[in-house]
């Protein structure tokens, strides 16, 4: 069933009348204060997770909860990654909230056998006896320097899980209104940072904002090429875009924020207008989920398209560590303006 | 024990025992799909823990999980329907033995996944003692199980928390055609519970008056809020793995010699009759009536219509 | 790098004089007669896995094996996923050349940190010291009511790390040639059986038989529509491609047997020629590997295409219990012809 | 101990330690890309469990690495090389601090997930056996490794299958920013060996000596087909968890109190000294010669080429 449509701004979602103040903030703090005022609205929500206590988390999502919410909401574990999922799961079988999170996307292989057979199958298995409203907050992405296990994009992985959905939000805004949506939605979610967000900046609204799941949104509008992307990439195609239009090239920049579900609808009214898609995402491009989004596209638009759809993703490789290596594995701004001059060309 | 605990425990034994035997034809008439693990000779476990449990505690059980949800008061003919891929059955015939769950009754599931329930009970007691009830989990699970890594991480989470689960260990001696003997090098899966820092109780499986007493210290503290423990309960499975292992891994006297040697509803019989709790007539009536709520169950059951077709997406997310 | 052409048939690989003596074994026979084989050959082979000792295996794969080889090499190991594959992981890194079997693929996500961070990884993340000639056995599918954490299609998770191998076959003679050719390589590879084929039956060469890996196969020639497909989908496509040809549509079904590495210079060649693609698999259809085949084509034969390029898959769902339901989530042969000839018709 | 052993211990510390601080500089100078964990203050456990080691036994080690490679005879300018990206390092600068691996010495590498290489040296152990040779495999892990599957699942294995591997965990009281004290709801960590049938000792890993000791002991049992040890060293990190931690989880006394308490180096110094083995002046020698082998060190990797690019698949694959 695809989403309704309903336009996707906050204003728009909540009505003309609540128009809501906004504020610069990071990406980390954007989470952080969706966390904060779920935890205040709902007893039931609780975090779990390693070193998200006193250090308040990795990349300082959890910051100053601890002080705020105690150490039984904010449970810090043991490094024991499918237990404290699978500890988690049983909490949102029996009445909590829990928000678990796994430090780094590349360990997320420990826990995938809880969040699979476990929670995502959980409501079809059991034809329907449960909810398990759980979200597990995890950050993928290279870019720091920390080599191939705590830099993969693995999203694909979690988008091929019956009875999962994934999340991955690009900007501070987006951020706050699709943690909160999915804290409060009764399926299992894999919720998806990208470590190079967390200090990027943007105008969040202050008091409660949601995003719901299942739309895609237009970053940028253009005529003359789709770029259809998510999370850190999101900022490069935006980037890119500016580059084109001094070309002369008008790129539509799709942010399609939730992948699974997927506002399909949206990818292709876009496609059919502009008549070429690129897609571009980070993951490795073998078996990534932009192969889906392209054969997607491929599938249903085929005789709108004036070129093939193309895919810019990341070199079949495990991320490097030395700096100049690890940049040359994933699309750069300039690769995504090269590809898609080619695609209009083409 | 009084009398009237001895003959429940002794007919949530044969209950079970009956289901299984039922199943079995079942499945030999090829009405049942997939794959049964039966829990013949170790009714006693999950008829004394599940005796001190309320509704409202929680139990996650395994791919042997028919006793489980037995003692945990599941209805014998949603469970039934449940085999025979009825839209009647528990999961609307959905899931099949392997995956019976009863939420009503906090029985939150079999599991396929060997060792995949430990945290998932860890899980509810953590909401327990969140929420502040007196609720308690209890995890049953294999000797198999006890040497995956969620055993490990979710007792010592249990621990440090000191949340309100009981781990029940059942020992049947084989994990499929793994002897317990080779695939340990300790004799006695008890005493890792000293690793964690909780209280590890070793007690015959056979015996439901020892498991009845051992869950109910266990369960006691937990729900007083004195943590968990591990109890593991010696067994034997007097069936194979599952209908129609050729069990190539045991002599036909090992599985003989321990089918009469160990045998909790004989035991149960024995001393419920010495002890003046109840008579052979006595018995042998509660047996006669659990194999008549059998056959009422089953003929329930068949009557059942077939599972629904599948619907996307409420079957599969709440929302979509 | 694609691989070198080379034709697939066994007597073409050994040269014309070795043409070889087969014998009809069901596929089980084929992966036992290999792993038998290869052990004979090479010492340093071991088995590691859960009941492969007296029991021979949950499909009967290691059957005899242990009498032959002793316990020493056919290693019964406890339930411990991820212990046993890392413990193969360790000892492939050190001079053996071990076969890890995991019973059901769907435990395989207990076992993958230790085939993604470990294995698939070491040679990259070592800049290439060690090599890790390590198979890692395991099966899938549906078909006999194993309900949704025994009956899953995972090789797409697989496709998507960098550094692993993926192979899956279709037929006794390629389950032998393929298994002995996996355990030769000095990288690590996933081995994908699926429950049903083990008592399919085929010719199969009776000595050393080696099926490259990296070769797709022409299981049937036609002009009108490409039917790409693995594992088990190649019969029922075999059996599709035969009713198809009595409504006069001649397909050509494509064996892929290999997904990474693909082979696909003989897809496209395929579809080049019949201008009609059509993927087939039974994973669920959202980030299927199907989806990059579909993308690939979509990508770089667009303008040979007289149709989109299309996908069937498995709906994305968990696998049901209840038989007819179970039939229903996943193509069948009539599922192939319809999609077929809605292709051709387009 | 003799003289020579006793010096080389202290030897083999002070490059550890004087590593770890040039290698701080050097990522204050930005020229680390990444993370690094510094191993100052744990220098007896690599150094004294290494010492009994041959080339051909084989090692797993951490994120926290630089300790038990040095200690494990690695040259210290492919390993700064490797930390600055260049393509002489021992990686060809694809790995980093996370990734350092020496297999010609036996080390099978550093790693990035906690308790990812326990299983690993495992399977070392098992080559061992299988083989027949009198090798032996150590694994280095911490005490928040102790709490992975990883850990219990090997640990099992290795006992059943009676492998020549010593599971060395360093407990360094801290697993990032949660301490032992709060992981564990037991105080001796060695004591979850008994779970699963093998030796399990605990010894103060701030003194060499001890872990000489201990060490010689279960590595002399596992080359002898006595099976694994488990062996806990008791021990503290001086610095944060990596570089730049800002250590909130801590009070500034707990680190001082500690950092003059528990340093190995200076213990060593203290019994050398008092014990005969050596004097001040042998050992103020020693640290001016690892302070120059250290710069010579340093020089070599900066005058080092950058990482080459990519190629696929040979960096990836050995054949495709
Ligand atoms: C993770 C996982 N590994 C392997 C299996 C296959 N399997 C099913 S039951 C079983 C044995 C379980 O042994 P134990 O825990 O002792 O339980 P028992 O069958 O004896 O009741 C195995 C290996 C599985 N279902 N899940
Ligand atoms: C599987 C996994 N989980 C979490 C992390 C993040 N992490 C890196 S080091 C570390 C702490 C490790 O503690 P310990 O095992 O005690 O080693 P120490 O750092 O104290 O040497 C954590 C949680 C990781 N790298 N891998
Ligand atoms: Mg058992
Ligand atoms: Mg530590």
């Amino acid at each position: 069933m695809p989403p309704t449509r309903v336009p996707s701004s906050p204003a728009a979602v909540l009505g003309p009348a609540a128009v809501q103040e906004t504020r610069e903030m990071f990406y980390a703090e954007a989470l952080n204060d969706a966390l904060r005022l779920e935890m205040q609205r709902d007893p039931r929500v609780i975090v779990l997770g390693e070193d998200i206590a006193e250090h308040g988390g990795a990349f300082q999502v959890t910051a100053g909860l601890l002080a705020e919410f105690g150490p039984d909401r904010i449970r810090q574990t043991p490094i024991s990654e499918i237990g404290l999922v699978g500890t988690a799961v049983g909490a949102a079988l029996t009445g909590l909230r829990p928000v678990a999170e796994l430090m780094y996307i590349d360990f997320s292989g420990l826990a995938i056998d809880q969040i699979v057979n476990q929670a995502a199958q959980n409501r079809f298995m059991f034809g329907g006896q449960a909810r398990v409203p759980l979200v597990v907050r995890t950050q993928g992405g290279s870019g720091r320097g920390n080599a191939a296990q705590h830099s993969k994009s693995l999203e694909a992985w979690f988008t091929h899980v019956a009875g999962l959905k994934v999340v991955m939000p690009s900007t501070p805004a987006d951020a706050k209104g699709l943690l909160a949506a999915a804290i409060r939605d009764d399926d299992p979610v894999m919720f998806i940072e990208h470590k190079l967000l967390y200090r990027t900046k943007g105008a969040v609204p202050t008091g409660e904002h949601l995003v719901p799941l299942g739309r895609a949104d237009v970053k940028r509008e253009g005529t003359d090429v789709t770029i259809v992307t998510w999370s850190r990439d999101v900022l490069l195609s935006l980037e890119a875009a500016a580059k084109l239009a001094d070309l002369g090239i008008a790129a539509e920049v799709v942010d399609v924020r939730s992948l699974v579900p997927l506002d399909k609808e949206k990818i292709l009214s876009s496609v059919r207008k502009t008549r070429r898609c690129l897609v571009v995402h980070e993951a490795i491009k073998r078996g990534g989920y932009g192969a889906e989004i392209a054969a997607i596209v491929a599938e249903e638009a085929f005789d709108d398209l004036d070129a093939p759809p193309r895919r810019l993703a990341g070199v079949d490789t495990p991320i490097p560590y030395a700096q100049p290596l690890e940049l040359g594995v994933v699309p750069q701004v300039a690769d995504i303006v090269k590809a898609a001059r080619e695609l209009v060309a083409g | 024990m009084d009398k009237q605990t001895a003959l429940h425990l002794y007919r949530v034994m044969r209950t079970i025992r009956r289901f299984e035997q039922r199943s079995t034809t079942l499945f030999g008439e090829n009405k049942i799909w997939g794959t049964i693990h039966s829990y013949a000779g170790e009714e006693a476990i999950a008829a004394g823990v599940c005796e001190h449990l309320r509704d409202d505690d929680w139990i996650t059980s395994t791919h042997r999980g028919h006793g489980h949800c037995i003692a945990k008061r599941a209805e014998l003919g949603k469970m039934f329907a449940e085999l025979l891929g009825r839209e009647t059955g528990y999961c609307r015939g959905r899931g099949g033995s392997m995956h019976i769950a009863d939420t009503s009754k906090g029985n939150l599931g079999a599991n396929g996944i060997v060792g995949g329930g430990i945290p998932i009970a860890t899980g509810a007691a953590l909401t327990a003692k969140q929420l502040g009830t007196d609720q308690v989990a209890v995890s049953f699970f294999g000797d198999g199980a006890a040497n995956q890594g969620t055993f490990h991480e979710s007792l010592n989470i249990a621990a440090i928390w000191k949340l309100p689960v009981i781990y029940v260990c059942e020992n049947n001696q084989y994990a499929e055609s793994f002897p317990a003997k080779k695939a340990f090098a300790i004799e006695d899966i008890s005493v890792r519970a000293a690793g964690y820092g909780m209280p590890g109780v070793r007690v015959d499986g056979r015996d439901v008056a020892a498991v009845y007493a051992a869950a109910s210290e266990a369960i006691a503290r937990a729900r007083k809020g004195g943590g968990p423990t591990l109890l593991v309960c010696e067994s034997y499975r007097h069936e194979g793995h599952y209908y129609g292992d050729p069990r190539k891994y045991q002599t036909k006297e090992e599985i003989e010699g321990w089918k009469t040697a160990f045998d909790p509803l004989l035991d149960a019989r024995g001393w419920i009759v010495r002890d003046g709790l109840g008579t052979e007539a006595e018995l042998d009536a509660i047996d006669r009536a659990v194999d008549d709520e059998m056959e009422r169950a089953v003929a329930w059951a068949e009557a059942g219509p077939p599972a629904s077709p599948l619907k996307f997406p409420e079957d599969i997310y709440a929302s979509y």
